[in-house]
């Protein structure tokens, strides 16, 4: 393992102190805890609070969407572990402006039950408190009998959307039903040149062949559906959108974003590149998306390769909320 | 016997073990999970070490919320909440009992609501449910112990990280099964069962 | 080499199309070429042009700086190699509303020969056409006997100065002086912790041990100064802020830029934990920057590691430039 | 005879040698440079290949300029510019003349200008300088060509990428002087000299 840190224990807080210290104007870290709360205070008065958060090894994800026109807070967990509820508890509080907060937690069971601890802890205060778990990693089944989908990079859209919602005072009923109505409209699918390695670990979650991929990963090198020899993009872009096609079923009538999204350690040109095969498969089935954002949102540390996520824009608006002005580090 | 003393002694052998183990169980995590399990309860232990050695001669409800409350602050991920929840679980019981098969049955019963996973999800759920009845049927053995963690090998996982990877997780020993294990063997060392 | 590409020969061509559709609010893509001019042609209008470019590899620059209160157009070359004349000219023409263009080369001897034909083409038209050489990497020798230092992540801050003067409406003539004032203000050094791979090339620039770092590598891969054993973020820090230090002699009463950039496969994790310890050398010193970034701005492609820029803010008025509001992708 | 016809088949045989040494001249490059020299020049080469063949009996001044044109729009990097300038200085020449070595020693002082570079800084102009006078003395060979290329080899480089290296550039070919003893061994096998 070869890593710019010191002690590999230390990753979070000294992480959470060089990025506070960085951005200043954005976050004001919470006393005592690794969560974050946005330090223009006066743009949250009025408004409901949006609380995000999960593991470390997502950054910029979750605190790079702080900011007037985005979350309220974010909460930073060990490596690829949920935060504690009290932590994120300390999150909810900061990001209480009196009408109320919500929680926006990715689908693994860690946050849900640490966000939901969280919740009943709020609850005694009289905070009024709700959530959307977001699982739009299609990569696997959705049944009753699994844990469900993971929620990866199409998170950071649910942050943006809810983010512009609440900047525009909508209520906290308004605000979840938001979140459901646009939950079921955003999938992600993703693809690994390698896997990640978490410092305390000190080695790959697993391991590729110089000339392997593997579909379907998750955001901590959960390994995906399907091991194969490397593809060029163009082929990656046949394998992925066709996965995303039998979900969405694309029609040139209806309207999209787009996010592709890099794991960490790939490079803007491979994901540009692929950007150019996903608009070319997408223009042959006269498609356009409305909307198109290319980087690294939610990363998996120093894994390889990248995830694609569409969000069926059912509602002209979601289109405006998209468009709605930030000020965050990384949106 | 269980009180104050036994119960902490229980959870300062349950501590030695996880510090011991911490890298077999993230091992353990690696190939049908995330690799933490082993460092998460390595810092929840050690919370909970700390805490209690803070404490002048307390009470068994004292020293299971303080467990509770060090695990639910300090292990993050899906085993901090049901750690935290069992020991919290115990704290209330332990009010008007101090009978461990009642205890343990109510921490149980804690994770089970929290987690929301049944027997055979390939989960500590797993480990717990026929522990709990040994205890009860004062038949807890190391065997017992082992048995019931190898018994989780062939299962396929239906909860927890481990459910993503569906007819592969087969084969593996659940990381979470294992370190409940090792707290019931420390259960077993610790002599409370006398 | 594990690459999410298509034929290594159309990297370019296909990164630049990927990038423009993706983002045709700020790019559109200059017929017939790879270089790239503001979309929102109204923001140039009465206003000096400001191109810069180079080989490509570099993502998110040079197109990322592209837009309103930055660069006016970007030209990118095949990877690590000089755009030709007749692109940059291309992008010059464009860039020229009236007010003549200003040229922001790195100290490359292909950059510099290539601009300079360049300028040469647009004398012919008329085009009135100044420029700066940046070199900021002080890892190599400055001297009347080498090609001086190398232009590297400074080359960034100098965009967004001048990108916020040209938007202010600074004439030609104050935007050359305003640049050949900053120009020995800005200094920055680099550590690799791996070599960049050219698509074309199939392997990386220069091989490091498992457990190797090398200090002072240029934003091409080229080798550095020393090869070392990995070291933690703490020592890092204090070689690259010493060789900082040893140009600029810190002091508290003076007002600092800070930029902590990543080479393309170094995740946030570590630059954040990086910039922790940055400040906190810093702040023994008593000093706290007024400005600090932390991220990908100037890459090499997939080479692991970053560089650490500082910029003394020798007049107060640069610190609103880099302040002020711009409208691009990346910065 | 340097003609138009001769003029092409000159660059015909130095497209063919870059072609065929791509991968040896960016594996120069690798040490002391970026490793895109080779594709740097093919890219090039093939561009004027396929220029100058569209070309129906041009003058000697068309296939230079043609040939400058390819090279600056198509090569990038230092090379080009270099190279572009070196045909374009040779097109403008041979307006008056069609004597090789008057048309290579205005290439010669085209490059300088545009490079800055001396005698001895480890560049192209290292193999031209003595190349050039080669040639005007009659004495050019494949011996004069290599002695010419090899003698960078020890050298420190002043100039170009090679130079941040300082003395760890010594003992390396510089590749832009191997390219450049590529067109002089063209020079000699379409027979221009005869
Ligand atoms: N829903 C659940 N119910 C019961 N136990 C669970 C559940 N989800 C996970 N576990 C247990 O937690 C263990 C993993 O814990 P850990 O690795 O610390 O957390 P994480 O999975 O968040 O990384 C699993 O091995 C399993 O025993
Ligand atoms: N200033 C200069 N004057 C003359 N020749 C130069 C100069 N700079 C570089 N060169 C030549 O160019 C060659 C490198 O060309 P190339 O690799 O194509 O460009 P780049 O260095 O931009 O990648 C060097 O080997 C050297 O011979
Ligand atoms: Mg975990
Ligand atoms: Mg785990
Ligand atoms: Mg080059
Ligand atoms: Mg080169």
């Amino acid at each position: 393992m070869k890593k710019i840190i010191n002690n590999p224990a230390d990753v979070v807080p000294e992480m959470v102190d060089g990025l506070v210290r960085s951005y200043p104007q954005y976050l004001r870290q919470i006393d005592g805890t690794t969560a974050m709360v946005r330090s223009d205070e006066d743009s949250m008065a009025g408004k409901v609070g949006l609380v995000s958060g999960g593991g470390s090894g997502h950054e910029p994800a979750h605190a790079g969407f702080v900011g007037k026109g985005m979350l309220s807070a974010a909460v930073a967990g060990q490596v690829f572990t949920s935060p504690t509820p009290d932590q994120i508890y300390e999150a909810i509080k900061a990001a209480d402006h009196g009408k109320g907060v919500f929680l926006i937690v990715k689908n693994y069971s860690g946050d849900v039950m640490n966000f939901d601890m969280a919740k009943d802890l709020a609850d005694l205060d009289d905070i009024e408190v709700k959530s959307i778990v977001v699982d739009d990693d299609i990569a696997v089944e959705d049944s009753l009998y699994t844990q469900g989908r993971r929620g990866v990079a199409g998170t950071v859209l649910m942050h943006k959307i809810l983010g512009a919602a609440a900047d525009q005072r909508a209520s906290l009923d308004e605000i979840e039903a938001l979140a459901q109505k646009v939950l079921p409209n955003i999938k992600t699918i993703a693809v690994a040149l390698s896997a990640a390695t978490v410092p305390e670990a000190g080695k790959p979650g697993f391991t590729l062949a110089d000339d392997e991929i593997e579909y379907g990963v998750g955001i901590h090198s959960e390994p995906g559906y399907r091991r194969e020899k490397i593809k060029t993009s163009k082929a990656l872009t046949e394998e992925l959108l066709g996965k995303l096609d039998s979900e969405f079923h694309f029609e040139s009538g209806k309207k999209y974003a787009m996010l592709v999204n890099g794991m960490g350690a790939t490079p803007l040109m491979e994901q540009y590149i692929f950007s150019h095969d996903v608009l070319d498969a997408l223009a042959a089935k006269n498609i356009t998306p409305s909307f198109t954002k290319v980087g690294n949102y939610m990363t998996s540390i120093d894994m390889a390769g990248l995830s694609l996520t569409f969000f069926e824009l059912a509602d002209d608006q979601w289109l405006d909320y998209l468009n709605y002005p930030v000020e965050t580090i990384a949106w | 016997m269980l009180n104050g003393a036994t119960a902490t002694k229980w959870l300062d052998l349950f501590a030695a073990t996880i510090e011991e183990k911490k890298d077999y169980l993230s091992e353990l995590d690696t190939p049908i999970g995330d690799a933490d399990h082993g460092g998460n309860m390595a810092r929840g232990l050690t919370a909970v070490k700390e805490a209690l050695a803070k404490l002048a001669d307390p009470d068994l409800t004292t020293v299971f919320k303080t467990t509770a409350m060090a695990l639910i602050s300090k292990v993050g991920g899906a085993s901090g909440p049901l750690y935290g929840t069992a020991f919290l679980e115990m704290a209330k019981k332990s009010k008007d009992t101090d009978d461990l098969g009642e205890l343990l049955t109510a921490a149980l019963a804690g994770i089970e609501k929290r987690g929301g996973a049944k027997v055979g999800d390939k989960t500590m759920v797993d480990v717990w449910t026929p522990l709990v009845q040994a205890v009860k049927d004062g038949k807890l053995d190391q065997a017992a112990i082992d048995d019931a963690v190898n018994a989780t090998a062939p299962l396929v996982a239906h909860k927890g990280r481990a459910s993503y990877l569906g007819e592969r997780s087969a084969g593996h020993l659940d990381p979470g099964s294992m370190s409940s294990g090792y707290l019931f063997s420390a259960l077993l060392n610790a002599g409370v069962l006398a």
